[in-house]
């Protein structure tokens, strides 16, 4: 009797029972555990950025302070969770840059952007690990993070209130805002992108794609990293060969 | 009866209700003229008692200005400038009691991003509300004039009052009461336009033709008014703005940033909304699954094939 | 007197202060309490006065002394804050820093509340009790006067003693300076000034 | 002050000279801006220095200190070479007509009289020739040259404006935009008020400061008017009732004096003082001596004094130099011939010359006893503060004795301000700690040491016990108990001038009641009227002012007998109608003198009979020409400083004033222009009140920090940048302050010569809550002045120069 592996996360363990039902998707590593775990740090401070730093832009979305145990503690966390973002952020970057490098499929890909909200995946070229939009999100926080983090400084009166002219942090106050606002829009439609491509959230929560997902909109890197996949004997027979 | 004492809130920071607006007011300002001021700090000493602020004892610098600048605990400040007139040859020793301004239109007030941390009375004066201030320091980045202090111990803004405490039941602010040479008058704004005017008069009888009022209209006109024997030149008097107004970048921070920041997040959420209304899910079929599979097996075989030959 | 009735009418005022802004923030619920929290309460509402003179130069500006404790048996009073009188004629309720901070004075840090005595050598005071310092005072100036006292120059009659000192202090008031004046010459002490001197 | 504070406002033009009225009296200087705004008033300010008081002027006109005399000599002269004078005040009330004795003469800056050897004068020229009749020579004409006015034109002929410049350093232009300003108010209508304070009498010849204004406004005929007058702002706050009351070596309370030596008994002594007119019908109000002498030697011995015993004459002790002063008095220890000094409120080791001295002196003693409500430096001299009070306590072998006192709001009483206003005022709070009252400690001295005197006996100790002290509680004498002893009370029943008849034991309605025999005490004859029958006037609270005059009549009590404004009988014209309708005090109604004051003259004197104004005077009228009545000179003249950075231009033999004492070794202490050349002076700021209110955190807060002022050319000079530490020393001492580099203080020109000017601030010393610095005594010299003795602080020598911090600021800035 033959020994079935079971490689659905990508891993083959043996099986302690032969399995009567055969998968019918593999299942595509996308991210490790560590990188998971790094972009929803990021997440989470970015979010929590959101909401307090929105309740002290407009009063309202003041009601926010609340979070946070009141305005004075808004006031007082936001800058330091700031902070904390840069620092995982650049992790991330330093993770992801090289692959975000854009390319002759971007620009191909980018013409095609009407095919690409109406669906029509088929009309587009084959792309890598990331497509333009992808890389344009990453590109764009990372700019607006930078600009959000030294503005961020130019403002925080409690250590750098005597640093800077008053016409400096005037201008600071405004690029801050400007940008925050231009990143969390960002980030909407990165949520977005998520709830709207089936099957990506998976990519963020368990790690992997299934093949399909992989094939449909980044068949390119698919191909890179199809030889690298462990056998899955299983489907000869399927295929009742 | 007009009341100038009423505590009747006209504005109101980062809210968004109407205040009440039906009763008539009188609106109070302190005139300070710099013609009669001898510099003698009597309102400083009188602030610091009446509002049990006590700073630090510093050093001196080798100026008079003491403390050197506005702090959470010196509200109001001296300044001291020695000004040889190239008209007549005169020194000048001119003395500008500084402090807050208590505009019409007040800078901090609009940055304020705390529901009333500042305050601006029917009487015109703009107060502070510790209790609910934030410390963020915006304040300071929204006056024209640099007043408003972030203290180091609490983190919360001060500046001065105006006396609201004893405004409020009547009395002059403790400055303006104290003052001996009548530098500083109180009263309603028009009785303190008038009697500037007077004052005017007299300063050009004196050969000071370009006397005058400070009152800038780029703020709204104040509730604390100068009268300058150099109207035409207030940058004179230690860096009195010649024309103050509340910054555009401020304006467009509080005003068309808002705006455009709720409207880009709006925007980009409805998108995604209607997106998906209209285009609906981006869903993966299952040939596309099989196409994978074959797409590995293919790789795997190939691999395999490799491995034999070699 | 006028002042007396001027702040009870300055009560009322508190009153009416309040009231309106009560009524101004009606409707408006979250007005209201911004209104209060903004204004400090007034603070001198029910503080004693008391009418004093400026201790510092002659112009001699009119006081008040706002003391906390209104004189009942168990209050001890305190002097709370100093305000120019405006009945004075001269300084109409105006004072100058020094008398703007009057308090201070009244509250040093450095003021002499007790009695302190440094012997000959010694490198630091020590408190004593009044009887100590004052026995001790007498003696050091009954002992050199008795020793030093010049009653004739030659046949002329002079009840001089010109071997201590006494300087009168201009801040005292004239009911010191007298009986300062009378204890001093009735010992027929010549070197005797004050700071007019200077 | 002849006039008070608020009657400032009335004044056409304000000269503020040898003062900074801005400066150390906001409060009253309030009246000087009012006078400005509502009387078009000018201001002038004359100063060393552009001060607060310059600020708000209409004029400001530098001068080297120490020169003032030249410069209202000059203004003298400018007034009377171009006719600007009230020609029938000059007449009518001042002895400018009076003709002087043959044999006065003045030449090379001396007067008639001067021995070299003595420092002093004989005076017998100095003084009217006397007629037939016994009384004065007076040429109506003022053409006799000796009269008065030819006198003063000749001895003031060479403070031309370019001697004034040369001598001043003041530009010739703005001295005679100064005489232009003032000579406006020789019209009757205008009056100029006079402002002074220390800035004048702060020098070897600070009397006579005074005296050439005096010169000035007589000429001007502003004496006596509303809105005019010579005003000494004064110090402390009751510095003029310790005047009035004499706590000094030489006075007996209402100025009267102490005898001398050669005064053995009460008649030679009475001989000398009551002075007869020196024309007929003057009042010369002093022939009342006696009673006012007679009452106060029963009000300290009652019935002890009486006539048979010459009213315990012998019980006063007698002089043997014209004073025993502070400046003397700290000699004599030096010289180790003190053995202690008793100090009420009072910080003399800062207060006085030479820091040195005042410290060996103290060192020298055997017992120190203050009291004081605050830790005084005094209190401490033998305290070691590192540099700022560098002494070693285990070699000063003085006791000393720290008495806490209360404070003004922590006790009742009076004061008395510079507008001769007796105020009363309350106890606010308890004092804390173990504080007693200044008269509870006087009184405890006082009751031990007459207790032993009783017991054990002792040198002459007659005018102890016997001494009147029938107080309630007679270790704590209360405020009113001593007031009435103040304004005086009847013994026996007395009939004054309208025949009623007062009972024994009531108080007088004022000194007109005293008598020579007995029947009345009274503490202080210029206080009469202050605690009447009627109660207590110094507390009175009535603020009305009638006729907006700035008099409020009824607001406390003024001394002499409630008048506001002195020789108010000077505003009307001889006939009695006041010079101007506008400056309205007083006038005759055909029966009696009526107005807004109490009249300066004898009530239903009716204005022909002759009487002056000036009834306090022998003459009745104002002097330009002082006689035998001041050390050093009937006329003003300019002498430079002891320490001066220039020879005298005028009389180039003369160094200081020639008849100010001074002490040998403190004439050794002086320096020479060529070692220490630049021009010092001592002066306050608003923001303190001498070393008193660096115990008030606010006023530390508002002036935290020794410095000295000097002009920017000094600082490039010296390569001085503002906030440097530099020491400034002079030949007796040596002192770190901050350098405070201004605009404000400009080089002067002298004779050629620039004069740099250095300014030093008083406020600081090593207690209290500022940093710790030096007071400008370390290094001022002691020398006072010919008449009063006062320290010469306003005009000496030192030199600067840029150094490092102190050793506890080392760290810090």
């Amino acid at each position: 009797m033959t020994i079935h592996t079971d490689v659905r996360d990508g891993e083959s363990r043996p099986l302690r029972e032969v399995r009567t039902e055969v998968p019918e998707v593999i299942y595509v590593p996308r991210y490790t555990g560590l990188q998971r775990v790094n972009h929803w740090i990021t997440a989470i401070l970015f979010t929590l950025l959101t909401l307090s730093g929105l309740a002290m832009f407009t009063p309202f979305l003041n009601f926010l302070t609340a979070l946070f145990g009141g305005g004075q503690a808004t006031r007082a966390i936001h800058p330091w969770l700031g902070v904390a973002l840069v620092v995982s952020f650049t992790f991330l970057f330093m993770r992801f840059w090289r692959l975000n490098i854009p390319n002759r499929d971007d620009v191909e890909w980018s013409k095609k952007i009407g095919d690409v909200v109406t669906n029509r995946e088929d009309r587009l070229p084959e792309l890598g690990k990331y497509n333009a939009g992808q890389k344009g999100v990453f590109w764009g926080q990372t700019i607006l993070i930078l600009v959000m983090f030294v503005t961020g400084l130019v403002i925080w009166n409690e250590y750098f209130g005597q640093a800077t002219t008053i016409e400096t942090q005037r201008w600071a106050l405004l690029a801050h805002s400007l940008a925050a606002v231009i990143a969390i829009a960002i980030i909407f439609v990165h949520i977005y992108a998520g709830i709207w491509v089936r099957g990506t959230g998976r990519a963020m929560v368990r790690g992997t794609v299934t093949g399909g997902w992989a094939y449909r909109h980044h068949r390119k890197w698919l191909r890179q990293i199809a030889g690298t996949l462990p056998t899955r004997s299983g489907s000869v027979d399927k295929r009742g060969h | 009866m007009a009341d100038y004492a009423s505590l009747d809130i006209r504005q109101r920071s980062a809210s968004t209700d109407q205040p009440p607006d039906i009763r008539a007011h009188q609106e109070v300002a302190k005139l300070i003229d710099v013609s009669k001021c001898i510099g003698c700090k009597a309102c400083q000493a009188a602030c610091e008692e009446w509002n049990d602020l006590r700073d630090d004892v510093g050093i001196n610098v080798g100026v008079y200005d003491n403390p050197h600048d506005l702090t959470a605990k010196t509200w109001t400040l001296m300044r001291f400038t020695e000004y040889e007139n190239p008209e007549t040859n005169n020194l000048e020793w001119l003395i500008r009691k500084d402090g807050c301004m208590h505009c019409s239109d007040p800078g901090c007030l609009k940055a304020c991003p705390s529901p009333g941390a500042i305050v601006q009375y029917s009487n015109g004066i703009v107060d502070f509300v510790e209790e609910n201030c934030i410390g963020c320091a915006y304040c300071v980045k929204g006056c024209p004039f640099n007043i408003p202090r972030i203290s180091k111990t609490d983190r919360k803004a001060y500046k001065c009052t105006l006396c609201s405490d004893r405004v409020a039941v009547g009395q002059a602010p403790a400055c303006a009461k104290a003052c001996p040479t009548g530098a500083i008058m109180f009263g309603t704004k028009e009785a303190m336009i008038e009697q500037a005017h007077d004052r005017v008069d007299d300063l050009k009888s004196r050969g000071f033709k370009q006397a005058g009022l400070y009152d800038p209209k780029g703020v709204g006109g104040t509730h604390v008014m100068y009268v300058l024997h150099h109207n035409d030149k207030p940058h004179l008097y230690n860096g009195l703005p010649d024309d103050p107004k509340i910054s555009p970048l401020v304006a467009f921070w509080k005003g068309g940033a808002k705006v455009f920041g709720l409207a880009t997040m709006g925007f980009a959420a409805l998108a995604g909304f209607f997106h998906y209304v209209t285009a609906g899910p981006n869903e993966v079929v299952p040939e596309e699954e099989e196409e994978a599979i074959d797409l590995k097996d293919r790789a795997s075989r190939n691999r395999d094939g490799e491995a034999r030959l070699s | 007197m006028t002042v007396q009735v001027s702040r009870r009418g300055l009560l009322k005022g508190i009153g009416v202060g309040i009231a309106g802004g009560t009524l101004g923030a009606l409707g408006f619920g979250d007005l209201q309490p911004a209104a209060a929290a903004a204004v400090r309460p007034f603070k001198l509402a029910q503080m004693r006065e008391t009418r004093n003179t400026c201790p510092y130069c002659s112009v001699s500006c009119g006081v008040i002394l706002y003391s906390l404790g209104d004189r009942s048996k168990n209050a001890k009073s305190a002097v709370m804050h100093v305000e120019g009188d405006p009945d004075h004629p001269v300084n109409r309720g105006t004072l100058c820093p020094k008398g703007s901070s009057l308090l201070d004075f009244i509250r040093s840090e450095t003021r002499t509340k007790y009695p302190m005595y440094r012997a000959a050598g010694a490198s630091e005071f020590k408190r004593v009790s009044w009887d100590f310092a004052l026995d001790r005072i007498a003696t050091l100036l009954k002992e050199d006067r008795d020793r030093n006292f010049v009653a004739k120059n030659g046949d002329l009659t002079v009840n001089r003693w010109v071997t201590t000192g006494f300087l009168g202090a201009s801040a005292t008031t004239n009911e010191t300076a007298w009986v300062t004046y009378k204890t001093v010459r009735s010992m027929g002490a010549l070197v005797f000034d004050n700071q007019a001197r200077v | 002050m002849t006039n008070l504070w608020m009657d400032i406002k009335h004044a056409d033009v304000i000269t503020v000279m040898g003062g900074n009225a801005a400066e150390a009296h906001p409060c009253g200087f309030k009246w000087v801006v009012e006078a400005k705004a509502h009387n078009n008033a000018k201001l002038i300010v004359i100063d060393p220095r552009f001060t607060r008081t310059a600020s708000v002027a209409d004029l400001y006109c530098p001068i080297r200190q120490g020169t003032d005399i030249a410069f209202l000599s000059g203004v003298a002269k400018y007034l009377i070479d171009n006719d600007k004078l009230q020609h029938r005040y000059l007449a009518a009330y001042t002895n400018a007509a009076f003709v002087v004795k043959e044999g006065y003469a003045f030449d090379e800056g001396l007067f008639s009289g001067y021995s070299e050897d003595k420092r002093d004068y004989d005076k017998t020229t100095w003084d009217y020739e006397i007629g037939p009749d016994g009384y004065a020579v007076v040429d109506e004409t003022m053409q006799h040259p000796r009269s008065v006015m030819q006198l003063l034109k000749k001895h003031i002929s060479i403070y031309t404006p370019e001697m004034v410049e040369r001598i001043c350093g003041s530009p010739k232009e703005t001295f005679l935009k100064v005489c232009q300003m003032i000579a406006e108010t020789s019209s009757p209508e205008k009056t100029m008020t006079s402002l002074y304070a220390l800035g004048w009498t702060q020098h070897a010849k600070g009397s006579q400061n005074i005296r050439s204004m005096c010169i000035v406004q007589t000429l001007l005929g502003n004496i006596g008017m509303l809105g005019g007058g010579m005003n000494a702002l004064r110090g402390h706050s009751n510095i003029q009732g310790l005047t009035d009351i004499g706590l000094m070596s030489n006075l007996i309370p209402g100025y009267l004096n102490i005898p001398i030596e050669k005064e053995p008994t009460y008649s030679d002594y009475i001989a000398k003082r009551q002075f007869k007119p020196l024309r007929p019908g003057q009042m010369s109000y002093w022939q009342n001596y006696n009673k006012f002498f007679v009452s106060f030697q029963k009000a300290m011995w009652g019935d002890k004094a009486q006539k048979e015993n010459d009213w315990a004459y012998d019980y006063l002790p007698k002089l043997d130099v014209p004073t025993y002063d502070i400046v003397r008095g700290f000699e004599l220890a030096k010289q180790g011939k003190m053995s202690g000094y008793v100090i009420q409120g009072f910080n003399p080791l800062l207060s006085f010359p030479n820091r040195a001295k005042m410290t060996e002196a103290f060192s020298k003693m055997k017992f120190v006893v203050v009291m004081d409500p605050l830790q005084t430096e005094t209190a401490r001299f033998w305290e070691n503060h590192g540099e700022y009070n560098d002494v070693d306590p285990s070699k000063i072998q003085t006791e000393v004795f720290e008495l806490p006192t209360t404070l003004f709001a922590e006790e009742e009483g009076s004061l008395s301000n510079s507008s001769r206003w007796l105020q009363w005022h309350w106890q606010a709070q308890e004092a804390p700690g173990e504080c007693r009252s200044d008269i509870e400690i006087m009184s405890a001295l006082f009751l031990r040491i007459r207790a032993m005197y009783k017991r054990d006996g002792g040198a002459f100790p007659d005018p102890i016990v016997n001494l009147k002290w029938d107080y309630a509680i007679s270790h704590s004498p209360t405020a009113i108990e001593l007031a009435r002893e103040l304004n005086g009370y009847t013994l026996a029943p007395v009939t004054d001038a309208s025949g009623t008849t007062i009972p024994a034991g009531k108080q007088v309605d004022g000194f007109a009641q005293l008598k020579d025999d007995g029947t009345t005490a009274c503490g202080c004859w210029i206080y009469s009227g202050c605690y009447t029958e009627k109660g207590n006037m110094m507390a009175r609270r009535d603020n009305t002012d009638p006729g907006d005059r700035g008099i409020a009549p009824n607001w406390a009590f003024a001394w002499p007998a409630n008048r506001r404004v002195l020789y108010n009988r000077a505003s009307c014209d001889p006939e009695g109608k006041p010079w101007s309708e506008k400056k309205k005090l007083i006038e005759w109604n055909g029966k009696q003198w009526v107005g807004f004051d109490v009249p300066d003259y004898g009530a239903t004197v009716a204005p022909d009979k002759g009487m002056g104004p000036f009834i306090l005077n022998q003459e009745g009228v104002a002097r330009l020409w002082t006689r035998g009545l001041m050390r050093d000179g009937p006329f003003p003249t300019h002498y430079e400083p002891f320490e001066s950075p220039v020879a005298n231009a005028a009389f180039p033999k003369i160094k200081g004033s020639p008849a100010a004492r001074i002490f040998k070794g403190d004439l050794a202490d002086l320096g020479t222009s060529a070692e220490f050349p630049y021009a010092a002076t001592s002066y306050r700021l608003t923001e303190h009140f001498h070393s008193w209110t660096k115990h008030s955190k606010i006023n530390a807060i508002l002036q935290p920090e020794m410095f000295v002022e000097i002009s920017e050319q000094l600082a490039k000079e010296k390569g001085i940048a503002k906030g440097d530490w530099v020491r400034v020393w002079s030949k007796r001492g040596s002192l770190k302050a901050k350098a405070v580099v201004t605009k404000r203080i400009k080089p002067l020109v002298c004779d050629g010569k620039t004069v740099h000017v250095v300014g030093l601030p008083q406020h600081w010393g090593f207690i209290g809550e500022t940093k710790k610095g030096w007071h400008p005594n370390t290094l001022t010299p002691v020398v006072g002045d010919a008449n009063t003795e006062t320290p010469e602080f306003k005009a000496w020598l030192v030199n600067i120069e840029p150094t490092s911090p102190p050793a506890d600021r080392q760290r810090t800035v």
